[in-house]
């Protein structure tokens, strides 16, 4: 039975529509999937479900009525809850804060904050997610980014008696979350849709949408373009309905063999963060870091960026240097870097694309050795941009008005600016859509033909599979083992972050 | 009517207020139009305003700013001939006149006024601010007066922040400084170069409960609100009254000879001051 | 070790004051007249600061607090010099408070202006207008009701204590209670949680359905509430009104907010450390007249040691 | 259509400006000789301004620059009151600007202080030690060398213009050259756009291989070169120093800017918006005291009238 009906849709911002007469109708009970390319207009749809994006036109009928969507208070008023696709928390204030806020705080005599209550509340929220391990008072700044998603999600599960939620949407919860925390996610998913609840849930990783959603809606350039039950339908139709054309989900294939010249060797690295690092690469190498939560994996990539100080042992690269002392010295050399969290390590929101992409490389495309100039600036960012299928409307677009995806595309266009001998990619292609994570894969591939080597980490554990070469096991920061990936499953390597 | 404009950076304290009235009303009686200019402490800012008048073409212009400090203004008035009179600003040759009262004499006068109550002895407090040309001088006077009595110690030399208008910090300062030295008789006299440090310290003293240890109050200016003090017979015993109306009145007629085609000898022109204490202040 | 003297370095660093004017001064420093001194001297800028600290919480700023103040008192000064009651004119002036406080929140929260910018230029305005009001005049003499003025002459005799002559202060009561005020607002009620929630992260409040907008109005309205009252307890001192005596008022209540916030872990205004913030600069201007040091060495010596404080609790912390 | 009155607000505000003055004083205002004089008049508030978008670029902010002019025209005048020739003065000048931006560098980007809180303190110190440097005095006369002050009565004739008396003054050419040099530093040097990125993301920043730590205590030295020019400036054209006269500079340089900020699309300074903005407080200034107005209402003009033009830039840009 239909619960939930959207339609007429439309949202412009300036020219371009972000949503096109866009629909979406979503049963009671079921789990729906919404998906489309970067940039196809699923946050914005979210936002206008919200009310916090004013729409230029839309309709919301509720179990077969009209009801008005002004502002976040209609929103809440139906029970619709949400987690919004950038991590907004809320970061100097306390666990338990962060999940009531969204709700009445409790309250004594009607005025001051029952802060039991406060903490009881959040509490139960953690223990619907099975979650033990972080304390309802710590501040949330202090804790890892899957453990403050975590906290997100619990926010959408506080009981309400006012408004008790009938509909869940999640904007790429699963983004900053490891397997087993995702597994979590689906049970309490599995739970929310037992007790008659729905879910809106958006993720650009196929596998999970097919195991565990019952229909799925897809969008292209903000227009609906069709809903069909997951059971009835295929991947491949589902990807070619999201682009338009056939994209194989996959790996694309080695193109050569890596080079037998060594790169680097690194000699029992101890850092204030990892240690017992002991490992060799070689020229065009993809190695992997991989591990459970907060095992160092990030670490690993600092120390290489110059951003974690070596405490002993030593890194020797073939021509002689060691660890480079600043990010600033790394890039230099040649080190290229992706962060994990484009937003806040990655991207100046509200500067503009060739802003972005030329920051690393900005000496080299001046003239004169001092001044700098915009022409050369803008070329070379437009070719770059082309390279990784950036959707943009122009090159002087500031970049908090990209989709999620496609501001992960500019900070990857950042490390190529020059072609790296190393490349340090921290989780590249978090929130990015099938067809650009091939064209990821592809251009990464091709480096590594060129011999650019390349260190990277990643929670999708068949991308690791799938990319590298060989893959580094990190448990409790310490270097676990070194594995081959030919012939290795997911199942075999998240084994070993326990064993 | 002559258009005059009179410049000043000082509109904000009391004093200029009432050059202000003098000047005003003397000026209505003439139907001069006055433009009357503040830049809120700015000086480059008077040079900048005498610049605009000189361009608006009026027929006089009156400063209140020590004259050297813009000396770049008056040179273009004097290009554009239009005469330049000082109402209490200080002497310059670029100035028609300036009209004041002596500054070193009403310092004497209540410096040896606080040296004759205490009897050549004990400690005093000076309230001074050295930054503002004529105060300064009062602080040198009194320097040297105080330094002729071997027997009395200047403790301590403040300058109060006026940002606030002088009371309320000088009253902080002096609380700081009763507290410092708690002895009956331990400070004989607060000498302020002008009156608000001086009420700010009466109000000190009065609340430290000391009104009767006979400290000796006295400021400078004799602004209403000091009369008021000083008539009610407590700490703050004397000041000196200078004539501002007076000097206002005195500055328009300047203005006004010199308007009418007359070239003004005097360099300077003073208007007389005078000590106001318990006996006198309610004659004027 | 280190990480204590990051979070307390600022405490401790007034602690040190402390302990070097009694030294220095063991007679006339920590006496209780002195400290009842220094309580009554500071509680005008302590009334702002833990008023600015309202805004500050939302990562905002309120430069128009020591105009508003000036402009208050003088508001009041007029309506008494009509010849209206006490009450009225302290209700006045309340109102001004009020409505210049919304004003300004009205500008950042609804028209969306930088609050730097927005209350620069009200600033500028409250002044003028202050100014204007007053016509340049300082208020004074039988213009102000001795009731009112009394206010800040008196306070709560101590005899129950033995401290026979002196007496607790009516304005630092009213701090006090100012402070009891903000800090149960902003630490234990819904709405200042929000305004924590909001300095912390905007997009992140306004997702969560927190209605931003008014409640930063609100904000200022209660900042400019705390300027007015500030004046009045500066007119009723100096027992007079002037048209520019607040202005020294913001950049120390903002000094004293920032000191204040070196002492919390993620650097979040707090009330009770603004206070530390505001005794930090009212025991150095006592102490340092007491000690007859030169006016001039003062003020190079409270900006130092004021950076100096900030310094040591952020060697080693991040930018986040 | 909206959107252009949002971008271009400030700029059609100024506009309207100037033509409101045309047209009330036909006569004086739009004449060579105004516009002269006003151009040397915000001469010294230019370059203040200029020289702040520079730390402004980056998000930070200099509230020590109006003591720093104060100090360096004091300290340039206690060198020619010793006799020593007037490039002396002004290199000790210059140093003085260069350590103390330098210092205020060091606090924020080494010690890791909030440039408000660090130069806060730094105001504070530095307006202390031109007191005391100075003895609080006021110096002049004879003190000052005529080639000094010389400097800020002259300018290159503008004969050949047909301008006969009047001639273009060198403290505005001095200005524009400092306006020249701003941005091209600012907007066509690496520099400039590693200070932007700075400004636009610290954290990216440093990661994307930016030397932030320097370049931002670099920063801050050129806004107290700048600052230490202002004070040289104004010491010349008052042909005095004393150590308060800068201190009007800095509300009104830091105004500047952010109404300049209003006309960037993104909100971020540039130093030709800077320009616009300080003409706007120039102009006003300059055109209200032409026609007479009163000091009060023109105070109260000018808040006014900078809240109006931010706020019709402002009106629904949303808070990112
Ligand atoms: N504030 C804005 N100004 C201009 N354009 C915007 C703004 N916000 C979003 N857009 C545009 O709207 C389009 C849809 O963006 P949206 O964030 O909804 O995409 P998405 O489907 O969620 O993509 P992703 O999978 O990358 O998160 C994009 O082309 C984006 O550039
Ligand atoms: N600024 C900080 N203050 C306090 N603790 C921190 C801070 N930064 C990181 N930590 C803690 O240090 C530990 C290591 O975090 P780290 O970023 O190395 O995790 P990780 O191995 O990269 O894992 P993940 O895969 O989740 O990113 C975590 O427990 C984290 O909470
Ligand atoms: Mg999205
Ligand atoms: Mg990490």
């Amino acid at each position: 039975m239909t619960f939930l009906k959207l339609d007429h849709v439309t949202k412009r911002y300036g020219a371009a529509a972000a949503l096109d007469n866009a629909s979406l109708e979503i049963e009671a009970g079921e789990v729906h999937a919404l998906m489309g390319e970067n940039g196809a207009g699923k946050s914005t749809l979210i936002k206008v479900l919200a009310g916090v994006v004013r729409p230029d036109d839309c309709s919301l009928h509720i179990d077969g009525s009209k009801v008005p969507l002004e502002g976040p208070d209609d929103a809440a008023r139906q029970g619709f809850r949400f987690i919004h696709q950038e991590l907004n928390i809320v970061p100097h204030l306390s666990v338990a804060e962060n999940i009531v806020m969204a709700q009445a705080y409790p309250r004594r005599f009607g005025l001051a904050v029952d802060w039991r209550r406060v903490h009881d509340k959040a509490g139960a929220a953690l223990e619907r997610l099975d979650v033990d391990h972080i304390d309802t008072r710590r501040k949330t700044a202090r804790l890892s980014t899957g453990d403050q998603m975590l906290v997100k999600i619990a926010a959408t599960l506080v009981s309400s008696d006012a408004h008790p939620a009938r509909l869940y949407v999640m904007d790429e919860p699963t983004a900053a979350l490891t397997g087993q925390e995702c597994d979590k996610l689906f049970a309490v998913i599995e739970g929310l849709k037992q007790s008659g609840a729905s879910v809106l849930f958006v993720s650009h990783r196929m596998n999970e949408v097919m195991q565990n959603c019952d229909r799925v809606t897809i969008y292209r350039d903000g227009r609906t373009i069709e809903t069909s039950r997951i059971a009835e339908t295929s991947r491949e139709r589902i990807i070619e309905a999201m682009t338009g054309r056939a994209i194989r989900d996959t790996y694309p294939a080695r193109t050569g063999t890596p080079a037998r010249e060594m790169f680097c060797t690194v000699e029992k690295l101890r850092t204030k963060h990892v240690d017992g690092l002991e490992f060799s690469l070689k020229r065009g190498e993809i190695l992997g870091v991989a591990g459970l939560a907060e095992s160092g994996q990030s670490e690993v990539l600092h120390a290489f960026l110059g951003d974690e100080k070596p405490l002993s042992g030593a890194v020797t690269f073939q021509d002689k240097q060691t660890l480079p002392s600043a990010p600033s010295v790394a890039w230099k050399r040649r080190i290229a870097y992706v962060p994990r969290e484009r937003r806040r390590e990655g991207l100046m929101l509200r500067r503009s694309i060739v802003d972005n992409a030329v920051l690393p490389h900005l000496g080299q495309l001046g003239s004169a050795r001092i001044f700098s100039s915009r022409r050369k600036e803008r070329i070379h960012t437009g070719a770059i941009a082309e390279r990784v299928r950036l959707k943009y409307s122009r090159l002087g677009q500031p970049c908090y008005q990209l989709s999620g995806g496609n501001q992960q595309k500019v900070v990857f266009s950042r490390a190529l600016g020059k072609t790296p001998e190393l490349l340090l990619l921290d989780e590249p292609t978090r929130g990015v859509d099938v067809g650009a994570k091939f064209d990821i894969y592809t251009l990464v591939r091709g480096l590594s033909a060129a011999g650019s080597t390349t260190i990277m980490t990643s929670s999708d554990l068949p991308e690791l599979i799938g990319m590298c070469d060989r893959i580094l096991v990190m448990r409790d920061h310490r270097q676990h083992a070194i594995v081959e990936t030919d012939g290795l499953t997911p199942a075999r390597l998240l084994q070993m972050f326990y064993e | 009517a002559e258009k005059v404009a009179v410049i000043t950076p000082y509109l904000a304290q009391p004093g200029t207020q009432f050059y202000l009235e003098g000047f005003q009303a003397a000026a209505g009686e003439k139907g001069w139009d006055v433009n009357v200019i503040d830049t809120a402490g700015d000086v480059a800012a008077v040079i900048s305003r005498i610049e605009d008048a000189v361009n608006q073409n009026v027929d006089a212009i009156v400063i209140n700013v020590d004259p050297t400090q813009v000396a770049a203004g008056l040179e273009v008035a004097k290009q554009a001939e239009i005469p330049v009179i000082g109402m209490d600003s200080g002497a310059d040759a670029l100035l028609v006149t300036n009209v004041t009262s002596n500054g070193y004499a009403m310092a004497a006068e209540t410096a040896t006024y606080i040296a004759d109550r205490i009897g050549g002895k004990g400690n005093v407090v000076m309230f001074v601010f050295d930054p503002f040309p004529p105060v300064q001088i009062r602080g040198v006077i009194a320097d040297a007066v105080f330094g002729n009595f071997p027997d009395i110690e200047v403790i301590d030399r403040v300058t109060p922040d006026v940002q606030d208008g002088g009371i309320a910090d000088s009253r902080a300062k002096m609380e700081a400084i009763l507290a410092a030295h708690p002895e009956k008789g331990s400070i004989a006299a607060v000498w302020a170069a002008w009156d608000q440090p001086a009420l700010g310290a009466l109000q000190a003293i009065e609340d430290a409960g000391r009104a009767d240890e006979g400290i000796v109050i006295t400021g400078i200016d004799a602004n209403p609100q000091a009369r008021e003090a000083i008539a009610a017979g407590g700490n703050f015993e004397a000041s000196v009254a200078q004539d501002f109306v007076g000097i206002g009145t005195a500055t328009a007629d300047a203005v006004a000879r010199t308007l009418a085609g007359e070239t003004i000898k005097e360099r300077a022109i003073y208007v007389p001051a005078k000590l106001v204490t318990a006996a006198n202040v309610d004659g004027q | 070790m280190l990480s204590l003297v990051r979070r307390f370095g600022t405490l401790i660093g007034f602690c040190a004051i402390i302990v070097f004017f009694w030294m220095q001064l063991p007679e006339t420093f920590l006496t209780p007249r002195n400290m009842l001194n220094i309580s009554q001297q500071i509680s005008m800028l302590a009334v702002v600061a833990f008023t600015m600290t309202i805004v500050m919480v939302m990562g905002d700023f309120d430069l128009s607090v020591g105009s508003m103040a000036s402009l208050a008192g003088v508001a009041a000064a007029i309506v008494f010099s009509n010849d209206y009651p006490i009450y009225a004119g302290v209700a006045a002036a309340l109102a001004v408070g009020a409505v210049g406080g919304l004003f300004n929140g009205f500008l950042v929260s609804y028209i969306g202006i930088l609050p730097f910018v927005a209350t620069l230029g009200t600033l500028t305005m409250f002044s003028g207008g202050a100014f204007l009001v007053s016509g340049g005049k300082t208020i004074f003499g039988r213009d102000i009701p001795s009731g009112f003025s009394g206010f800040a002459r008196s306070g709560i005799s101590l005899e129950w204590l033995g401290l026979q002559p002196l007496h607790l202060p009516y304005l630092t009561i009213l701090a006090v209670a100012v402070l009891i005020l903000v800090w149960i607002g902003l630490e234990h009620t819904p709405y200042g949680r929000r305004l924590y929630a909001i300095g912390g992260n905007y997009e992140a409040a306004r997702l969560a359905g927190v209605k931003v907008r008014i409640l930063r109005m609100s904000a200022f309205a209660l900042t400019g509430l705390g300027a007015a009252t500030a004046g009045l307890m500066y007119a009723s001192r100096v027992a007079s009104a002037n048209p520019t005596q607040g202005s020294g008022l913001m950049l120390d209540a903002i000094a004293a907010v920032f000191l204040g916030m070196t002492m919390s872990e993620e650097g979040e205004p707090r009330v009770f450390a603004t206070l530390v913030g505001v005794l930090i600069l009212g025991v150095l201007d006592n102490g340092l007249t007491q000690m007859s040091v030169d006016s001039y060495v003062r003020e190079v010596l409270v900006g130092a040691i004021v950076v100096l404080a900030v310094a040591s609790s952020s060697i080693g912390k991040q930018r986040a």
